[in-house]
């Protein structure tokens, strides 16, 4: 079925307004130039910019609008990189809307990240739109969401994932406690949705066969967003004898569990996923010390052009880089489109195929059978942060890595049965 | 989604309207009371009350403030259950019957206190009250506009009550008069053979007053009324028969001669000279 | 004690009052008589500031009007609605209290006198005033005004409602509340019961005052009742 | 028993905790009829003017200050907004009270950022205050505990002690008459609207740091409260203190319940699999719905009860 | 209950039940009626961008759903805050239909799947609104607010029916395709809407005129009352209740063809909230104040936001205002000033209108500037001072910017205080010769 070619007739308001954000590339910048010089693409961001999740929306806008500028424009392709921001109110439906208006708009890049609803949503438009718009193709990046389905069963071709996706955090984590012998008790506290479902499914899995002997003292789902008191959780847990805590918990729903254990008194270490996120250091250092890890893939003491990047981001936005997949993003793209020779996303898609590119922890390789990015992980300790330490929101906390895992560790096998387009 | 229909409540409204008082219980009454009692809390309001009205009379309800004359009419229109005692319908018991039940049998009450429909028109309003009796319930798959029935009772109801200019004025826009006759219109409106008015009168200047009496002797015709009333004008120019409650208990119930005779009445409620000076203004 | 000089009211755009002049003198009982919708509470309301008007209104040899209805109620008139404003989810004595203006002031009144004058309410005490009898609620807003302790009282149409017996009973209480130094402006239906109390009588219609003399000279002014009161 | 006298002790101080929370609401909704959806918004304005207070005066002025400027910020509203919306009913107070809502938060984020502030615990109040059975009670937790008591007192002295509270409910139906017995109608409502919000606020000053001060904390509480105040009863504190600590009670153990409708018939000798029907809803266990008990205990007792637990009107 | 042309048209003096009768005012309400189908035609044809029509195919939805709301709202005085939970269910059902008909298990075509969201829907108010239906007033809106958060919450427990966080997907390209028709291009999908929404406009619209749409009125203004005519007021409500939940069963239907993915935010407490908020502000006193802010709805959550940052701000705004000077709503506007058109004062009306829309555009520009920079200085101070406003540039760190923007914004609200005063004394006149003239009719008639 053939769609009626869309003549933009609404003139694109907010494009223009956030385009300025791509002032000319630090002179830092290496390597300048390169056969597609001159070419820019622009990419259209869709998260929430207002509303409760607001705060990481605005983040990870900044995260992508600095990265363009930092690393666009250089070698090998040359390409200049625009991203605009699209406020996706964290809604799965609105996403569809933003979808459309930036397809209207000629955008051709979408990225998104903040919540596999939204996540998947856009996966599955997107790939109507493509089916149903053959030479109009778009490509989504997906940096944040990481429910497994969208690299499994519901794997798409045009949709490439930057992040690791769960069960990958959680085969890096399992295999970072298996060598922790005090470890013996375990209590999973998730919220009760897919991926609470997800965490404790896959760390179970996982566990089951690297550390049979490990019980699960206790596992409880709780309803997400709605406890305001976690003290009984607390007391459950602390009945039940368990010497370490894991769970994905985010926002409220973490930090509210911090406190609640500093509160009573109890001392085990947590296993997490979410600790880094926009305001959760800030909540985390006001209720005292605990002892939170975090299985992620970078951590905030990065050195080399990703520490200073860091710093740079800091110094300008008074904020933290932490979506450190804009790096990727950008870099995978400009690699992928030098390679291809242009920047038509039916080409890139191609090109990004099984691409490899240097990355601020070894290299990453985008896996061909599912659009997964295969990437080193971190398990970081959340601490008061040392002299030269990076102070994570200006708490004088950080987390520091003391665990790092090539690749290999945590890929994870994928079920995917890509349906490739004809000639792709 | 139309309700089931139960075909011994609908009446047809011909056959309501005939002067006939609405059919006649087993024993001959149109309503009776069977020593009725209501409590509230600890307090006992009504105090095993006896009444028997016979189809076709006018009984005045009369007696002092807070005798439980409104509460009476309460319990019989279902808005309170009897804490014991019988209410009969037409020989058919009633207690414990739900205010619309009660109304599908025949009963319909106005109130002391003026309740109509303020945001519908006064056509609006009288068709609310007809709708039931005409057997339309809750149905929506017919249009208003259609039901010719309901509509020209509707208008002879308007028309009876002398509201035909403000037929479409919205209820709230009404004078209080006119909110009282409006009132009047709503209870007869579903042609209910047994009929109670609270203080109908209440708040009328003399004249309205007698107009107004007229008034409910005509939509009445053939009909069982018993109202209440403060005003012995009223109540002399009305009733056939007077029933007089006191303290919860009906004390007498006679024609007027032998009640304002009666030295208890007037002891308990007529206060010798106030009552002749009305009953003389009338 | 109460001069009302070229009253006008409006309701909206509606003209109601169209210059009212009249006074009330210290312990008089002044009845304003009329025919339903001559304006007579619209004066009540007037004087309590509770509808817009212009003119003069001086109470006590001060102007009193675009003063807020809780001011002028605090300079001493008390008013009595004619709807039975009773606040039906407060007890019969929250009521009461109500009408003190201070809690706990000692003027001429005090609860048991109110509950002596009808015992009728004391017996309901602590019910919720919204599930008293119709003149058991008449009873109740008279009282609360009184606990007020005003020096002007005006009362529309006290006696709706109230049974023979207990119209008498209001009439006597009018009359003590006149001994002690009470100032009544009664608006009333009941010919009877207004004329034989009153001191003076005024007659309202299309809002104005057409009549004004003692009760006896009304009764002797056939063309006033017949024209103005509809007797 | 170690488990159950602490999680009593949770559940107990989780209730005052929503006291605390509603009390202003219980104030406004049950007085006033207005159902306040800012009620929540206030609460967060006052954990962030406390956190800036904070900054600049230390903890314990705040404690009052935050209050106070909420307070006349409430008062304000409702003198110029509330006012004149009232004869427009419920509705409208309703509508324009979430009009609010979304301005303070808006506002919040302008002014303090999207992302949560750092307003910690005064040292002095933080640490336990006793151990029992190894557990710390925190005496932060019997600072706002103590709070909550001192509402409740307050409150009531302020209905019983003096008339406002008559006042209010008198004129919520007949204003007018209110006004013409010599009470100051729309002063009253103005403080009593401001004292609800300043109540809001102080509970904000004491929950912003025991919990977490950010823009979404408005949306965490709130319609919880609103369960509270229903399900206690309209016009009833007593009604409100009693269901915040039921629900606190209710819940706190409803989590230690690890029980489920399958494992209840398998005890009957009912067996139920995966592949019964509707089997998610039969396996769901009493702990993973303890959160969301409050809604359900709303829904059931306005059902049979649509008074509240004590209260005396229908709303 | 005003609905347009319900206005009274003098009685004939002949009413017999031949039913023969020339009613002027059915000619209106043809004429509305076609405008309102011709609108619902043309208006992919005007606006013709993909954005536009996905945004026309939403109004069509949201018109529904909010006119199925007011039907518990304006109709019948039901405050719900739990609307969302019918719609959002229908579109649950609708979609795992859609899916059985892509699998080739149920034999129906698309177009006919949100008749099975609707009776979803149904089936749900039947279920749970016994209970809801109760009571009327604040019980009743406490019940729908505790049912709405306890089906939200279960929502996300349930991947296995809910889907989880990605919610259940679709493909609408499925089943028989007559004519050629796949709706799979926006364009097909918005007329099926536009069909729907004027059909099931229609019904609604319809309903109000019945037995039992009226009892609903009177259910709204005097329960008590009700009950001594002889209806339950309880069945009354239930029957009103299922049969909005099937519309708004409908509405979601529709939405799940329309995005082809249905996710757990269809039946939060945001959506019931936005049903609520935007019902009212087009205006819960007239039948079709509901169609105004169902299109509002889906312009503000879709443009407004777009266009700024501060959207959720101006919203609030707007709320506050029309709340304080418009409590009827966009509709009541509307009528008022048809009142006075019909009256033939309109014409006077017009220079004060231009000028208090100038004054008012005046004032809104020179606040808006001022929001949009404080947003700017907020949320990019990395990008420079300088924003783009309206065409022009302004800096926010520059005094000029903030002066030139104070100085419109007051400028704009002095003249328009002078405006609106003029406006007011203008308008009173003219009601007041209106109202005079009413009574001098009745006098008449
Ligand atoms: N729901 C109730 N709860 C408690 N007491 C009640 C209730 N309803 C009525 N009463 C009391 O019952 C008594 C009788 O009231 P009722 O209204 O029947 O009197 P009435 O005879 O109609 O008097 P009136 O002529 O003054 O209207 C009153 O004292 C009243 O306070
Ligand atoms: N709130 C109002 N709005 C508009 N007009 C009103 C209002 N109240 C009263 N009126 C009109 O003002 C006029 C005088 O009314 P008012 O109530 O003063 O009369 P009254 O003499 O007290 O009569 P009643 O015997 O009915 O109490 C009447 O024509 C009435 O219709
Ligand atoms: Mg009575
Ligand atoms: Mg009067």
């Amino acid at each position: 079925a053939p769609a009626k070619p869309a003549p933009a007739a609404k003139p694109a308001a907010p494009a223009a307004k956030a385009a300025t954000a791509a002032a000319p590339a630090a002179a830092s910048t290496p390597a300048k130039g390169g056969p597609l010089s001159g070419q820019t693409v622009r990419i259209a961001f869709m998260d929430p910019l207002s509303g409760p999740f607001a705060n990481v929306g605005q983040n990870q806008l900044k995260s992508w609008q600095f990265a363009a500028e930092q690393l666009g424009n250089r070698a090998p392709s040359g390409v200049k990189f625009e991203v605009v921001g699209f406020d996706n109110k964290g809604s799965p439906q609105e996403s569809l809307n933003t979808l459309k208006a930036a397809t209207d708009q000629g955008f051709r890049y979408v990225v998104q990240g903040n919540g596999s609803g939204a996540g998947l949503a856009i996966l599955d438009a997107v790939s109507k739109y493509n089916e149903r718009n053959p030479g109009k193709e778009l490509i989504y990046l997906n940096y944040a969401a990481v429910d497994p389905a969208m690299t499994n069963e519901k794997c798409d071709y045009w949709h490439f994932r930057l992040d690791a996706d769960t069960s990958m955090k959680m085969e890096a984590l399992t295999t970072f406690m298996k060598d922790q012998p005090q470890v013996k008790k375990v209590y999973l506290l998730n919220q009760n949705y897919s991926h609470g479902h997800q965490v404790a499914k896959y760390f179970k899995d996982g566990m089951k066969r690297k550390r049979p002997d490990v019980q699960i003292a206790g596992e409880d789902l709780h309803p997400i967003g709605q406890v305001k008191d976690f003290s009984p959780y607390v007391a459950k847990i602390k009945q039940s004898g368990a010497d370490a805590i894991v769970t994905g918990n985010w926002g409220q729903d973490l930090t509210l569990l911090v406190k609640a254990m500093n509160d009573a008194g109890l001392k085990i270490p947590m296993y997490t996923y979410y600790a880094g996120v926009t305001g959760t250091p800030t909540a985390l250092a006001a209720g005292g010390d605990s002892e939170v890890y975090v299985v992620a893939y970078g951590h905030a003491n990065h050195t080399g052009e990703l520490g200073k990047m860091g710093a740079d981001f800091h110094k300008k936005f008074n904020d933290d880089y932490y979506t450190y997949a804009t790096y990727n993003g950008i870099g995978l793209l400009n690699a992928a489109m030098a390679k291809a020779g242009s920047t038509e996303p039916s080409k890139v898609a191609k090109a990004l195929e099984g691409m490899q590119v240097k990355s601020f922890a070894g290299d990453v390789t985008m896996r061909a059978s599912d659009h997964q990015l295969q990437q080193s992980m971190f398990i970081t300790k959340w601490q008061k942060a040392k002299k030269g330490e990076y102070s994570v929101e200006n708490t004088g906390y950080t987390f520091v890595p003391i665990k790092q895992f090539d690749p290999y560790v945590s890929s994870t096998p994928t079920s995917c049965q890509m349906k490739r387009p004809s000639g792709a | 989604m139309t309700a089931p229909t139960s075909v011994s409540a609908a009446r047809p409204p011909e056959g309501a309207r005939a002067p006939s008082g609405g059919s006649v219980g087993a024993n001959g009454f149109a309503l009776e009371l069977r020593d009725l009692r209501k409590s509230f809390g600890k307090t006992e309001i009504i105090r095993g009350a006896n009444l028997a009205v016979r189809p076709g009379e006018r009984v005045a309800v009369i007696g002092p403030n807070g005798a439980g004359k409104s509460t009476l009419f309460n319990l019989v229109s279902g808005r309170f259950e009897p804490t014991s005692g019988e209410v009969l319908l037409h020989g058919q018991r009633i207690n414990g019957k739900k205010p619309f039940e009660i109304n599908r049998l025949g009963l319909s009450r106005s109130f002391q206190i003026t309740n109509i429909f303020p945001k519908l028109s006064v056509f609006e309003n009288l068709r609310c009250g007809v709708l039931w009796s005409l057997g339309y319930r809750y149905t929506f798959l017919k249009f208003l506009a259609d039901l010719d029935d309901a509509n020209d009772r509707a208008e002879e109801l308007l028309h009876m009550i002398r509201l035909d200019r403000k037929r479409d004025v919205l209820a709230m826009n009404l004078t209080y008069a006119e909110q009282r006759a409006l009132e009047i219109g709503i209870t007869i409106a579903g042609g209910a053979g047994v009929i109670l008015l609270d203080e109908p009168t209440a708040g009328m200047s003399k004249s309205e007053t007698k107009r107004f009496i007229d008034l409910i002797k005509e939509v009445t015709v053939g009909k069982t009324l018993l109202t209440v009333e403060h005003d012995m004008g009223v109540v002399f120019g009305l009733a056939d028969k007077i029933a007089v409650v006191v303290y919860g208990e009906v004390i007498a119930f006679d024609t007027p001669e032998k009640v304002r005779a009666n030295a208890k009445v007037q002891e308990a409620y007529l206060g010798s000279h106030v009552a002749d000076a009305q009953v003389g203004t009338h | 004690m109460l001069k009302v000089e070229n009253l006008h009211a409006f309701y909206g755009k509606s003209h109601v009052l169209h210059g009212v002049h009249f006074d009330v003198n210290p312990g008089e009982i002044v009845a304003l008589l009329g025919r339903n919708g001559s304006g007579r509470s619209t004066t009540a309301k007037a004087i309590m500031g509770m509808v817009d008007c212009t003119g003069s209104v001086q109470w006590k040899g001060q102007q009193s009007l675009g003063k807020k209805p809780y001011e002028i109620a605090h300079l001493g008139i008390g008013y009595v609605p004619e709807n039975r404003d009773i606040f039906p989810k407060l007890t019969v004595h929250q009521n009461l209290q109500l009408g003190e203006k201070r809690s706990g002031q000692k003027g001429r009144w005090s609860f048991e006198d109110m509950y002596t004058m009808f015992p009728r309410l004391k017996e309901r005490q602590h019910t919720e005033a919204g599930v008293l009898s119709g003149g058991e609620q008449q009873m109740l807003t008279l009282c609360r005004t009184l606990m007020g302790d005003p020096d002007l009282i005006i009362i529309d149409e006290p006696t709706e409602g109230l049974a023979p017996k207990i119209v008498e009973l209001v009439a006597e209480y009018l009359q003590r509340l006149k001994d002690k130094g009470v100032s009544v402006l009664l608006i009333e239906q009941k010919l009877t019961i207004a004329m034989a109390i009153s001191d003076r009588a005024l007659v309202m219609g299309h809002g104005s005052i057409v009549f004004q003399g003692t009760p006896d000279s009304l009764r002797a002014d056939a063309y006033t009742r017949k024209e103005w009161l509809e007797v | 028993m170690e488990f159950f006298t602490i999680q009593l002790l949770n559940g107990i101080s989780y209730g005052l905790l929503l006291f605390m929370l509603s009390s202003g609401l219980t104030l406004i909704f049950s007085m006033m009829g207005v159902l306040n959806f800012a009620h929540a918004s206030f609460y967060m304005l006052g954990a962030y003017f406390a956190f800036t207070v904070a900054q600049f005066a230390g903890y314990f002025p705040a404690l009052i200050l935050a209050p106070l400027l909420v307070g006349v910020l409430g008062a304000l509203f409702e003198r110029l907004c509330l006012r004149r919306v009232h004869k427009y009913g419920h509705v409208a107070e309703l509508l324009i009270t979430f009009g609010l809502s979304f301005i303070i938060l808006e506002m919040v984020q302008l002014v303090w950022g999207t992302s949560s502030v750092d307003y910690r615990v005064p040292a002095l109040l933080s640490g336990p205050l006793f151990t029992l059975y190894g557990t710390q009670f925190p005496m932060y937790r019997g600072f706002m505990m103590l709070v909550a008591l001192l509402m409740l007192v307050v409150i009531w002295l302020l209905l019983t002690r003096t008339r406002i509270g008559l006042v209010i409910q008198a004129a919520l139906t007949h204003p007018e008459t209110v006004e013409a017995l010599g009470h100051n109608v729309p002063r009253v409502f103005m403080l009593v609207f401001g004292g609800g919000c300043a109540l809001a606020a102080l509970a904000g000053v004491i929950g912003g740091n025991a919990f977490v001060t950010e823009p979404g904390m408005a949306g965490a509480v709130g319609s919880v409260i609103f369960v509270v105040v229903v399900v206690g009863g309209m016009g009833s504190l007593a009604g409100a203190f009693v269901a915040s600590l039921l629900i606190g009670v209710i819940q706190t153990f409803a989590v230690g319940i690890d029980t489920s409708l399958v494992s209840t018939l398998s005890t009957i000798g009912m067996e139920v699999g995966p592949d019964t029907f509707g089997y998610a809803l039969w396996k769901l266990k009493i702990s993973q719905i303890a959160p969301i008990l409050p809604y359900l205990f709303l829904v059931l007792i306005l059902v049979f009860r649509p008074k509240g637990l004590l209260g005396t009107r229908e709303g | 209950m005003p609905v347009p042309g319900a206005t009274a048209a003098p009685i004939p003096a002949h009413r017999g039940h031949g039913y023969y009768e020339f009613r002027p005012l059915n000619i209106g309400r043809w004429i509305l009626w076609s405008l309102f189908a011709i609108i619902l035609g043309v208006a992919p044809m005007v606006w013709t961008s993909s954005l536009a029509h996905t945004m026309l195919s939403q109004m069509g939805i949201a018109i529904i759903v909010c006119l199925s709301y007011n039907m518990l709202l304006g109709q019948g005085g039901m405050l719900s805050f739990g609307h969302a939970v019918y719609s959002g269910l229908g579109s649950f059902f609708a979609i795992h239909a859609l899916n059985l008909v892509s699998k080739g298990q149920w034999p129906i075509p698309v177009s006919l799947l949100p008749i099975i969201g609707g009776l979803a829907g149904m089936f749900f108010a039947v279920l749970l609104g016994w209970v809801t239906t109760k009571k009327a007033a604040t019980p009743f809106a406490m019940i729908t607010l505790g049912v709405g958060e306890l089906v939200f919450a279960m929502s996300l427990m349930f991947p296995e029916f809910f889907g989880g966080e990605g919610g259940v997907s679709g493909n609408r390209v499925a089943g028989p395709k007559p004519f050629g028709i796949t709706f799979g291009p926006q364009i097909q999908l918005y007329y099926l809407i536009a069909i729907y929404t004027f059909v099931c406009t229609g019904l609604m619209f319809a309903f109000t005129r019945t037995p039992l749409g009226r009892m609903l009125n009177a259910v709204r203004d005097n329960p008590e009352r009700v009950e001594f005519v002889g209806y339950d007021t309880q069945k009354v409500r239930y029957i009103a209740f299922i049969i909005a939940a099937f519309f708004a069963g409908i509405s979601g239907g529709l939405a799940a063809l329309n995005f082809e993915i249905v996710t757990s935010e269809v039946v939060s407490g945001y959506r019931s909230g936005a049903y609520l908020l935007f019902t009212f502000l087009g205006g819960a006193t007239f039948f079709f104040g509901p169609i105004i802010g169902g299109v509002l709805m889906v312009l503000a959550f879709v443009l407004l936001s777009e266009v700024t940052k501060a959207w959720l701000l101006y919203l609030g705004l707007v709320f506050l205002f029309m709340v304080m000077y418009a409590p009827g709503g966009i509709a009541s506007l509307i009528m008022m000033n048809l009142r006075v058109a019909s009256f033939g004062r309109l014409r006077e009306l017009w220079v004060s209108y231009l000028a208090l829309a100038a004054t008012a555009f005046l004032a809104l520009l020179g606040a808006a500037g001022m929001i949009e920079m404080v947003y700017h200085i907020k949320l990019n101070p990395a990008l420079g001072p300088e924003l783009k406003f309206l065409g022009t540039t302004l800096n926010a760190h520059s005094v000029d910017s903030w002066f030139g923007c104070a100085f419109v914004l007051l400028t704009g609200i002095g003249l328009f205080e002078l405006s609106r005063r003029a406006f007011k004394r203008q308008w009173g006149e003219i009601q007041s010769d209106i109202e005079k003239e009413i009574k001098r009719r009745e006098a008449l008639a």
